[in-house]
């Protein structure tokens, strides 16, 4: 199973990352551009076919590994293989 | 929001200092006034512990310029420069999310160096963990060093001496210490005060969010949950924003636009605006819905108390606001006048027609004072009295010596500053590993001489926790024994007293026998304190840190090309020992790793005694007769030369007395000793100057070969090749940490 | 006389140093240099241009990304595709890349760290601007300190055949080995050259390598701009 | 409109960093990871509703700055405000 996780900063913590790119965007003549924050996706491919398995062990990982909960958040989706 | 004592007290001030500020208002404060006064008054800012004690450092010299008091230390250096420097803590910060945490201690001392006007040429790191093989360990290590150099690297500053070490007592409280030094033109030193009456205020920088904002409140009834899950608690931080800061505001700098800067550190924009006042016995009006915000519906009381990172203060010349902006323009920076100079001596904050505080900025800005009891800790002097002799067990020399140099204290430190830039700008003479302290060249302005500054940074918290006092002594002679051994001079030097909690009486004591040993050495040495930092409360579930007074010692050396560095040369020189010959185990690198603690009692540091071979080594190396220099500290003599050796990828052969134990010979440790080396021409005129002066000089083998050979009396106790030293010197650090 | 141009992007923090190179440690051989400011959009009258190292806009996103549409970069492409010497170093090498006037990429290193250390390169190619006057098979002594330094090409056998490397990671003693790699490079690749071999980058340090009281004492930078000026000069000259 | 760009490293480009989180994870037990790739997912605020006009210039910004052709492949997907 290929599961994608996806991993952002929470809400409020300062992404400069973000906010430069933001910026250039908006230097380019993307004046539409109000605001763009960035974040990681963390495609695994997982030895696992029984879906709430896979789910419930991505998200030990992400909390252990994958994922900083001091200043992010993450999401996961199970893709089909 | 009400406010009452109880809410004080959230705010983590005493019923007293509630009192008084009452009391200094003469009314009940608003509550943005109550989250300010207790910012201020808070251990961190105002010192109440530790301002008396600090108070007896030496501080003056000839060369000081700036002393403590101000964001940094200034001390001449010649050609109308002057060094400006300072040493920080971001030790909690760090334990919490440590690349982050490190990387905003790195920007904030920065700031401090530059908000005073000087350009930042380099950066020293000091750095405490726990036990290297616990895996939370491992992720601080890994964060924190990523943190420094992903800061520093970025902000263009090179990292060149530092200082890792681990012990227990960190396990739940690390310590990351910065420092940062830079060069100003002596007669264009900026001050933090806000003065001229009618001076508009302009606010430089990364716009305001609802980062840090002080955490007694985090809990009280005025948020939601909502409002509180959007107030991280972590700073994130933006080295390109500190970056465009640094450049705009040297720029702006070189003008007279500039009245007055003070950078936005702890506590914000309320310390900024408060010192800023209150250095310059002035007030300042500020209206808050003119600073630029990254998030709406911001608070007065989080503009004023936030701390995000990259920000500036700055009273500006009046009618000369458009061309600072102009400056922060070009460097596409968010810039905006948010008040003013008054001569009303307060600090008064408006917001949506309202006013939110109006306050004495002196009566924030001096804070209360406390005097803590202090006790001697029991059982100190039976530790003292036991005898730090041999210790049953341990190896035979050559294992000891190998063991010694892999244990991750002694071993090279390239893992960490392999990760650091340290040559960006074209300045470092002497890089991190290579001497006794980095050395970074400084061109006088005309561009026709070439001088440098060298740095030491470090702790023998051993030392310091066996006996704060002599420990703290021999902490000093140790930065000017490091700073020796470059050919430096010393010229000040700034501390980061980190520390358990001071409201118990042991720990009192450590603080207070600590800052009587660094001044007594200080006076001794001739060596200002120009600047500091305290960090007290270093403790996790009531256990302590090991007392840990940082030291970051700054010197002159008049020509930059006869720096020198601690490997030996070519094969054929002489080596020799300055100093004493034998050393003392109590306190010893050796007596940690094998007894697995510290006791006896430490070597007296005594200027009369010690002094004359601090200047021997500096003056040797200024005239050219020493091909290398090192100070014998961690592991002694036997690890001075396997050091020596390493560095130069050369043998020696080494005969020395048998006097005292080899224990003691090979592994004692004591002050103001060094391993040196000479081409053989220059043997007369070292020993003619020892002579002189009185030290002692031993000279005791050659370089060549490829192997250490160490004997004592007529047997060798000590045979191994080079390479299988370098081995664990150099490996030894990332093994300890599961690395490669 | 050579006149180096040093385009400053906000973020770019090699630039005083190669400034300081050319325009000082490199004065008596003839060459000065002047900083261009990333939002001009004129080069003013210069013979060579240098983009320095740094981290331009933090490198965020990408190394190089953002300062590869920075204003200045229209005159930096003209003055390339006229022929013009360009040598970009570090981050002036990522800058190059994503401006397309060098083909390649430059991505994290393999170790995942930033990685300041003296490494070897040895010169080959075809000639350029910042090379030909160095004896080919030449082992220069450098630093590197980058932590995006990995080289990577689709198609690195035809950049080959093209003469197109023009430092290659070697040992002390030339051996093109993974230990004198130190990011982890497609074969060793430091730096390359355009199709018309005027542009050049590099991710080793040059700049940092013009005096011997710094560092590791190498002067071996020195080659790089000294070879650059005996073009400029017309002179058939050999350095190093 | 908000728009969330994934940007992947094209499966030709080693993934060294996705190689050592696959490590870590298995070394902490999670011996059903087969392999991690990690790529960058960009949220972009746009001040545009129209979803064919939103589409096509969050292309153009991903051809332009966003992603680099050389070593990566992007996709966009739009999401209501
Ligand atoms: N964290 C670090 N960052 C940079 N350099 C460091 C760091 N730790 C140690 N070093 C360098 O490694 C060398 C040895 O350090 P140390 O053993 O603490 O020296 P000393 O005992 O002479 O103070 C010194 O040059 C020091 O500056
Ligand atoms: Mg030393």
């Amino acid at each position: 199973m290929h599961v994608k996780v996806t991993v952002n900063l929470k809400p409020g913590i300062l992404d400069p990352q973000g906010q430069a790119v933001a910026e250039s965007l908006s230097r380019l003549g993307y004046g539409e551009v109000r605001g763009v924050r960035i974040g990681k996706v963390v495609d695994i491919d997982l030895d696992e076919s029984d879906r709430a398995r896979a789910r419930a062990r991505v998200a030990e990982m992400c909390e252990r590994l994958i994922a900083n909960g001091v200043i992010e958040t993450f999401s996961i989706e199970l893709l089909e293989a | 929001m009400k406010v009452d004592e109880k809410l004080a007290l959230a705010h983590g001030l005493t019923s007293g200092e509630y009192a008084s500020l009452c009391e200094g208002l003469g009314r009940v404060p608003t509550y943005a006034e109550l989250g300010m006064a207790s910012v201020m008054w808070s251990e961190h800012c105002s010192y109440k512990s530790s301002r008396p004690h600090l108070a007896t450092l030496p501080s003056d010299g000839e060369r000081v310029v700036v002393g403590p008091g101000e964001n940094a230390g200034a001390v001449d250096i010649g050609d109308g420069q002057v060094a400006v420097f300072k040493m920080e803590s971001h030790n909690h910060p760090s334990f919490i999310e440590p690349v982050q945490g490190a990387a905003t201690g790195v920007g904030g001392i920065c700031r401090d160096v530059f908000t005073m006007g000087a350009r930042p040429i380099a950066i020293a790191d000091c750095l405490r963990f726990g036990p290297p093989e616990s895996a939370r360990t491992r992720y601080l290590v890994s964060g924190v060093v990523n943190g420094i150099g992903g800061y520093g690297n970025s902000f263009g500053v090179p990292t060149i001496a530092g200082d890792v070490a681990f012990d227990e007592s960190y396990a739940g409280n690390i310590l990351v210490n910065a420092f940062c030094l830079g060069v100003a033109r002596r007669d264009r030193i900026f001050l933090g005060a806000a003065s001229g009456a009618g001076n508009p205020i302009l606010y430089v920088g990364a716009r305001t969010g609802r980062d840090g904002i002080h955490g007694a409140t985090m809990a009280s009834a005025e948020f939601s949950e909502d409002a509180e899950a959007k107030r991280p608690n972590v700073q994130v931080g933006d080295p390109f924003m500190e970056k465009l800061l640094l450049e705009a505001c040297l720029e702006l700098m070189t003008t007279d636009v500039l009245v007055g800067i003070q950078d936005m550190g702890a506590a914000g924009l309320t310390s900024s605006a408060v010192e800023m006042a209150a250095r310059a016995g002035s007030g300042v009006d500020m209206n808050l819905d003119r600073v630029p915000v990254r998030e709406a519906g911001m608070t007065a009381y989080e503009l004023l108390l936030s701390e995000s990172q990259e920000r500036m203060l700055m009273v500006v010349a009046r009618g000369r606001e458009e061309e600072a902006l102009a400056v922060f323009e070009k460097w596409d920076l968010a810039a905006a006048v948010i008040g003013e100079v008054t001569t009303s001596g307060r600090v008064v904050v408006r917001m949506g027609g309202v006013i939110e505080a109006d306050m004495p900025a002196a009566l924030l800005a001096d804070g209360p004072r406390v005097v803590r009891p202090s006790s001697r800790p029991a059982g100190i002097d039976a530790v003292h009295g036991e005898e730090a002799g041999a210790i049953g067990g341990a190896p035979e020399p050559t294992a000891a010596l190998i063991e010694l140099l892999s244990c991750p204290d002694i071993a090279s430190k390239a893992w960490v500053f392999r990760q650091y830039d340290h040559e960006v700008r074209h300045g470092t003479v002497i890089r991190p590993g290579e001497a006794d302290a980095g050395v970074v060249r400084v061109l006088s302005p005309d561009g026709t001489r070439e001088k440098a500054l060298a740095v030491t940074a470090g702790c023998p918290q051993r030392y310091v926790a066996l006996d704060p006092y002599e420990g703290s002594r021999l902490a000093v002679c140790e930065a000017v024994a490091n700073l020796a051994a470059v050919g430096a001079e010393p010229i000040g030097v700034t501390d980061c007293l980190n520390f358990g909690n001071p409201e118990k009486p042991e720990i009192m004591w450590q603080l207070v026998e600590s800052v009587r040993g660094l001044g007594d050495a200080c006076r001794a040495l001739g060596v200002p304190v120009v600047s500091g930092n305290v960090s007290l409360y270093n403790e996790s579930n009531g256990s302590s840190i090991a007392p840990t007074p940082m030291l970051a010692m700054v010197g002159l050396v008049a020509d930059a090309s006869r720096a020198t560095t601690l490997g030996f040369g070519a094969a054929g020189q002489v080596i020799a020992i300055i100093g004493a010959l034998s050393g003392n185990l109590a306190g010893s690198a050796y007596q940690q790793r094998f007894a697995r603690r510290n006791f006896g009692r430490l070597t007296a540091f005594d200027y009369a005694q010690h002094g004359p071979a601090l200047k021997v080594v500096r003056g040797l190396i200024e005239a050219g007769s020493l091909a290398s220099a090192h100070d014998i500290s961690d592991g002694g003599l036997a690890v001075a030369m396997a050091e020596s050796a390493i560095a130069g990828s050369i043998g020696a052969s080494i005969e020395l007395p048998a006097r005292g134990s080899a224990a003691e010979l090979l592994f004692g440790e004591g002050p103001a000793r060094f391993v040196i080396s000479f081409a053989p021409v220059h043997e007369q005129t070292i020993r003619a100057q020892c002579e002189r002066l009185g030290v002692d000089l031993y000279v005791c083998g050659h370089t060549g070969g490829s192997s250490l050979s160490i004997h004592v009396g007529d047997g060798e106790v000590i045979c191994t090749d080079i390479a299988t030293l370098a081995d664990g010197w150099r490996g030894g650090f990332g093994r300890a940490i599961g690395q490669s | 006389m050579l006149t180096f141009g040093v385009v400053r992007f906000p973020g770019s923090n090699c630039d005083d140093d190669a400034l300081y190179a050319v325009a000082k440690v490199l004065a008596p051989a003839g060459m000065t240099g002047k900083m261009i400011w990333h939002k001009e959009r004129t080069l003013g009258g210069v013979d060579a241009l240098i983009l320095p190292g740094g981290f331009s806009y933090g490198d965020y996103l990408r190394a190089g990304a953002m300062a590869a549409h920075s204003p200045i970069m229209a005159a930096v492409k003209d003055f390339a595709r006229g022929g013009g010497p360009v040598l970009g170093i570090c981050n002036g090498f990522q800058i190059l890349c994503e401006a397309g006037l060098l083909e390649g990429a430059l991505v994290r290193n393999a170790s995942l760290r930033f990685e300041c250390a003296d490494i070897w390169v040895r010169v080959e190619g075809r000639p350029t601007p910042f090379s030909h006057a160095i004896p080919a098979g030449r082992i220069l002594s450098m630093a590197v300190a980058h932590g995006a330094g990995r080289y990577v090409h689709d198609d690195v056998d035809r950049l080959e055949g093209e003469g197109r490397v023009v430092f290659r990671y070697v040992t002390a003693d030339g051996d093109v080995t993974e230990v004198a790699n130190p990011n982890g490079s497609q074969s060793n690749i430091a730096g390359v050259t355009n199709a018309a071999g005027n542009v050049v980058g590099l991710m080793p340090h040059p700049e940092r390598a013009c005096e011997a009281v710094l560092g590791g004492g190498s002067e071996d930078g020195r080659l790089l701009f000294l070879s650059a000026l005996a073009q400029v000069n017309g002179t058939p000259a050999r350095v190093g």
